[in-house]
């Protein structure tokens, strides 16, 4: 295959690329479910009966 | 907002962040299956396919190229809406969706440079040049990167959005300029060959795996969004319990 | 130390951080200059190395004079000063968690500039190299010039008029030293040994400059 | 041990503040120190804790374990007006690190029991910023604790804080003071302290006008 580096590279770079993005949103996503529990665990809960205030920070 | 009232809407059923947060449980399993599926068939059509008799193999950067480009001005596209969102209904999730989609665009974007440059090596002789297209979508890049800090920078999450908002719609000017740069100037760029009046004039050899990957990138697109938007949800629950806490706190001690 | 280190870089991560902003501030300074003398890439390439290092000059400059100002508005200034380890060190370990925070990115983002300034590999790496060794320069001659301005209220500009005379060496050898990487008959060696001793020459007396300066700044 | 002022001057701008001024504390001492506004309480505890040069005299602090020539701003606590810590790090993050980087022997408590004694556990893990100003001034004060100094020095240490606060941070000084502490305040509230001096500081002791003469 001709030119190989350079295909193989981009495709290497954007497997990269795709995995930072998705692991930065599953470490996100796992630290905010980790500070919830804690938060949790504090006692400290959502007034169910206001489903709003989560977004209205 | 709740649920007995007979004036509820599809739309603002969705807008609800507990229901919203309930229906992103519900699709992401299935979507994160989907953009899998589709990214493997992606691949095996793209490595199967035969080479230009022009370009060599080196035709195949364009299936990640080109989906990763395209993803590039959608992603801002959709920013854009959200920002009118934002702006026009003032609406919570429309903030969380132009926050959470900036961190994508930027690593779509940085995807189609990186591998544009990777194409341009072998084709043109040079890594880059500065010429229409390339240099307007550096400047989306940079675009994505500066509301990044901006948010990043404000401790409001309201005002954040608001002052993005407005940027994102003054920015929204470069998406059109990447789009026809290739027309209205005379670039190095090929100009497109998918999109445009009178059917695409690329080999059907290369369109399918083209077609797929493009799917494939829009499905990961929308399952890191949804996936981004609900961690943004979370943050802001968490601030706002976090605030309530130490209310709390003090309201105990204090008598 | 290390707490004060790792404080420092958590704060740099943090919402509101400046790391993030350095490099956003290199890759612009650097992209407009092409639109400033036009898209020959020639002439680009035979300016990338000067370029890039006055854009990593500016943007290390960017955020430094917050290095004490913060630590001053919410009063832990003076805790650091009280402490019984010696301040001299306190304030190297600011700079060298202000460098990791700031100057690495630069380091990291400045191939990518390379390739857009039509440099090629050669010249693109001893750029790399130089920075690395070089940009800590910047940041000890910079901490001198944030504890001069920390009693200052609008202190920012001043900062960086009072530093940019002083990282000039640190230019000059930097620059030449890329350019040596690449022109034939020049060598590369002694401007970057140079470059080195500047490096620690300025580890030595910067951190001392600014404990000296923090100490009579106090009111 | 014993910390003593021997002839303490000092000056703002061109106006010397105060001047010839001297006392000793032993163990189990506080001294109070009070005053108008710009009357130079705040450059005094300053003088001390070695944070302003002093224009004449000196501080000294001797005693068990102390070596000859030690300078007293390393066995000094300073609580100024504002609380040193960072609004964008955890209460945890902040005590934690003032608590490594401060150091110090024996007599220090852990961060939770710090929080504990000011009556603010269970929110270590909130951002500072998120705190009401009394309660940024109540972790501000665990600092004290975390890590042991013999000498306090307060600058207004109630000035944020309710009437019920006011009441612990005293218990706290009291207790600092059993251990064989020494605290100066400058402060108006009464902190109900037995073995207290006073010390009033009346501001303007002449302009230095010598040095031109």
């Amino acid at each position: 295959m001709s030119h190989a580096f350079y295909i193989y590279g981009s495709y290497a770079v954007t497997g990269l690329i795709v995995l930072a993005l998705i692991g930065w949103v599953w470490l996100d996503g796992r630290a905010r479910a980790r500070e919830l529990q804690q938060l949790d665990a504090a006692g400290i809960r959502r007034r169910s009966a206001q489903p709003k205030d989560g977004a209205s920070a | 907002m709740s649920d007995n009232s007979l004036a509820i809407t599809k739309f603002s059923d969705l807008a609800n962040p507990t229901r919203f947060l309930a229906l992103v449980a519900r699709i992401l399993p299935w979507l994160s299956g989907l953009t899998a599926l589709a990214l493997v068939a992606g691949l095996c059509l793209g490595f199967t396919a035969e080479g230009d008799y022009q370009q060599g193999d080196t035709v195949r950067i364009m299936y990640i190229h080109v989906p990763a480009a395209w993803l590039s001005m959608m992603c801002y596209t959709v920013m854009a809406i959200s920002a009118i969102g934002t702006l026009v209904w003032r609406h919570p999730l429309a903030d969380v969706s132009a926050k959470a989609a900036a961190p994508l665009g930027a690593g779509f974007t940085l995807i189609a440079l990186i591998t544009g440059s990777l194409w341009g090596k072998p084709m043109w002789g040079t890594w880059w040049v500065w010429d229409a297209r390339l240099t307007s979508v550096f400047v989306l890049f940079l675009m994505y990167l500066g509301l990044i800090a901006l948010n990043r920078a404000m401790d409001d999450p309201a005002k954040a959005a608001r002052v993005s908002a407005v940027l994102i719609l003054v920015g929204f000017v470069n998406i059109p300029i990447i789009k026809f740069s290739v027309d209205w100037w005379n670039t190095l760029h090929q100009p497109a060959s998918v999109v445009r009046m009178g059917g695409p004039t690329i080999d059907a050899e290369f369109l399918w795996p083209l077609l797929v990957m493009a799917v494939a990138f829009t499905l990961l697109f929308f399952a890191l969004h949804l996936a981004a938007m609900r961690n943004e949800i979370l943050r802001r629950r968490i601030a706002a319990q976090r605030r309530m806490a130490a209310r709390m706190a003090s309201g105990r001690e204090g008598r | 130390m290390i707490a004060l280190l790792v404080r420092d870089l958590k704060l740099s991560i943090r919402a509101g951080g400046g790391a993030l902003v350095g490099v956003l501030f290199f890759l612009t300074i650097v992209a407009v200059i092409p639109f400033g003398v036009g898209p020959d890439l020639n002439l680009l390439s035979r300016i990338g190395p000067a370029i890039v290092w006055i854009g990593a000059l500016l943007s290390s400059l960017l955020g430094l004079d917050r290095l004490f100002q913060a630590e001053r508005e919410d009063g832990s200034l003076d805790v650091l000063l009280m402490h019984d380890t010696p301040l001299v060190l306190t304030v190297f370990v600011k700079c060298l968690a202000h460098w990791l925070a700031t100057g690495l990115p630069l380091v990291i983002a400045s191939p990518l500039l390379g390739l857009f300034m039509n440099m090629n590999e050669v010249a693109i790496g001893a750029v790399m190299l130089t920075l690395v060794v070089g940009s800590p320069a910047i940041t000890f001659i910079g901490a001198v010039g944030a504890a001069v301005a920390v009693a200052l209220p609008r202190g920012g500009l001043l900062v960086s008029i009072l530093v940019l005379p002083l990282a000039v060496p640190v230019l000059i050898f930097g620059v030449s030293a890329s350019y040596a990487a690449v022109e034939d008959p020049a060598p590369f060696l002694p401007p970057f040994l140079i470059l080195m001793a500047l490096t620690l020459f300025f580890a030595a007396i910067g951190p001392a400059a600014a404990a000296l300066a923090l100490r009579n700044a106090a009111d | 041990m014993l910390l003593s002022a021997e002839g303490l001057a000092a000056r703002r701008g061109e106006e010397l503040i105060f001047s010839n001024l001297s006392f000793d504390l032993g163990m189990g001492e506080a001294l109070v120190v009070t005053g108008r506004n710009g009357s130079g309480k705040s450059t005094l505890l300053r003088v001390i804790a070695g944070l302003l040069a002093p224009e004449a005299g000196r501080v000294t602090f001797s005693g068990a374990g102390v070596e000859p020539g030690a300078r007293p701003r390393e066995f000094c606590h300073y609580l100024g007006h504002r609380n040193a810590m960072k609004r964008e790090l955890t209460v945890f993050e902040n005590l934690a690190f003032w608590k490594s980087f401060q150091g110090g022997s024996g007599g220090a408590l852990d961060i939770d029991e710090a929080a504990e004694t000011v009556g603010l556990g269970g929110i270590l893990h909130l951002p500072y910023g998120y705190l009401s100003a009394g309660q940024q001034r109540r972790f501000a004060i665990a600092r004290l604790l975390v890590a042991h100094r013999p000498v306090w020095l307060l600058d207004e240490p109630t000035a944020a804080l309710d009437a019920d606060s006011d009441r612990m941070f005293a218990g706290l000084v009291k207790r600092h003071l059993a251990e064989g502490g020494i605290a100066l305040a400058a402060t108006h509230q009464p902190l109900g302290l037995e073995k207290v001096q006073e010390l009033r500081m009346t501001g303007f002791s002449g302009v230095n006008a010598d040095v031109w003469e």
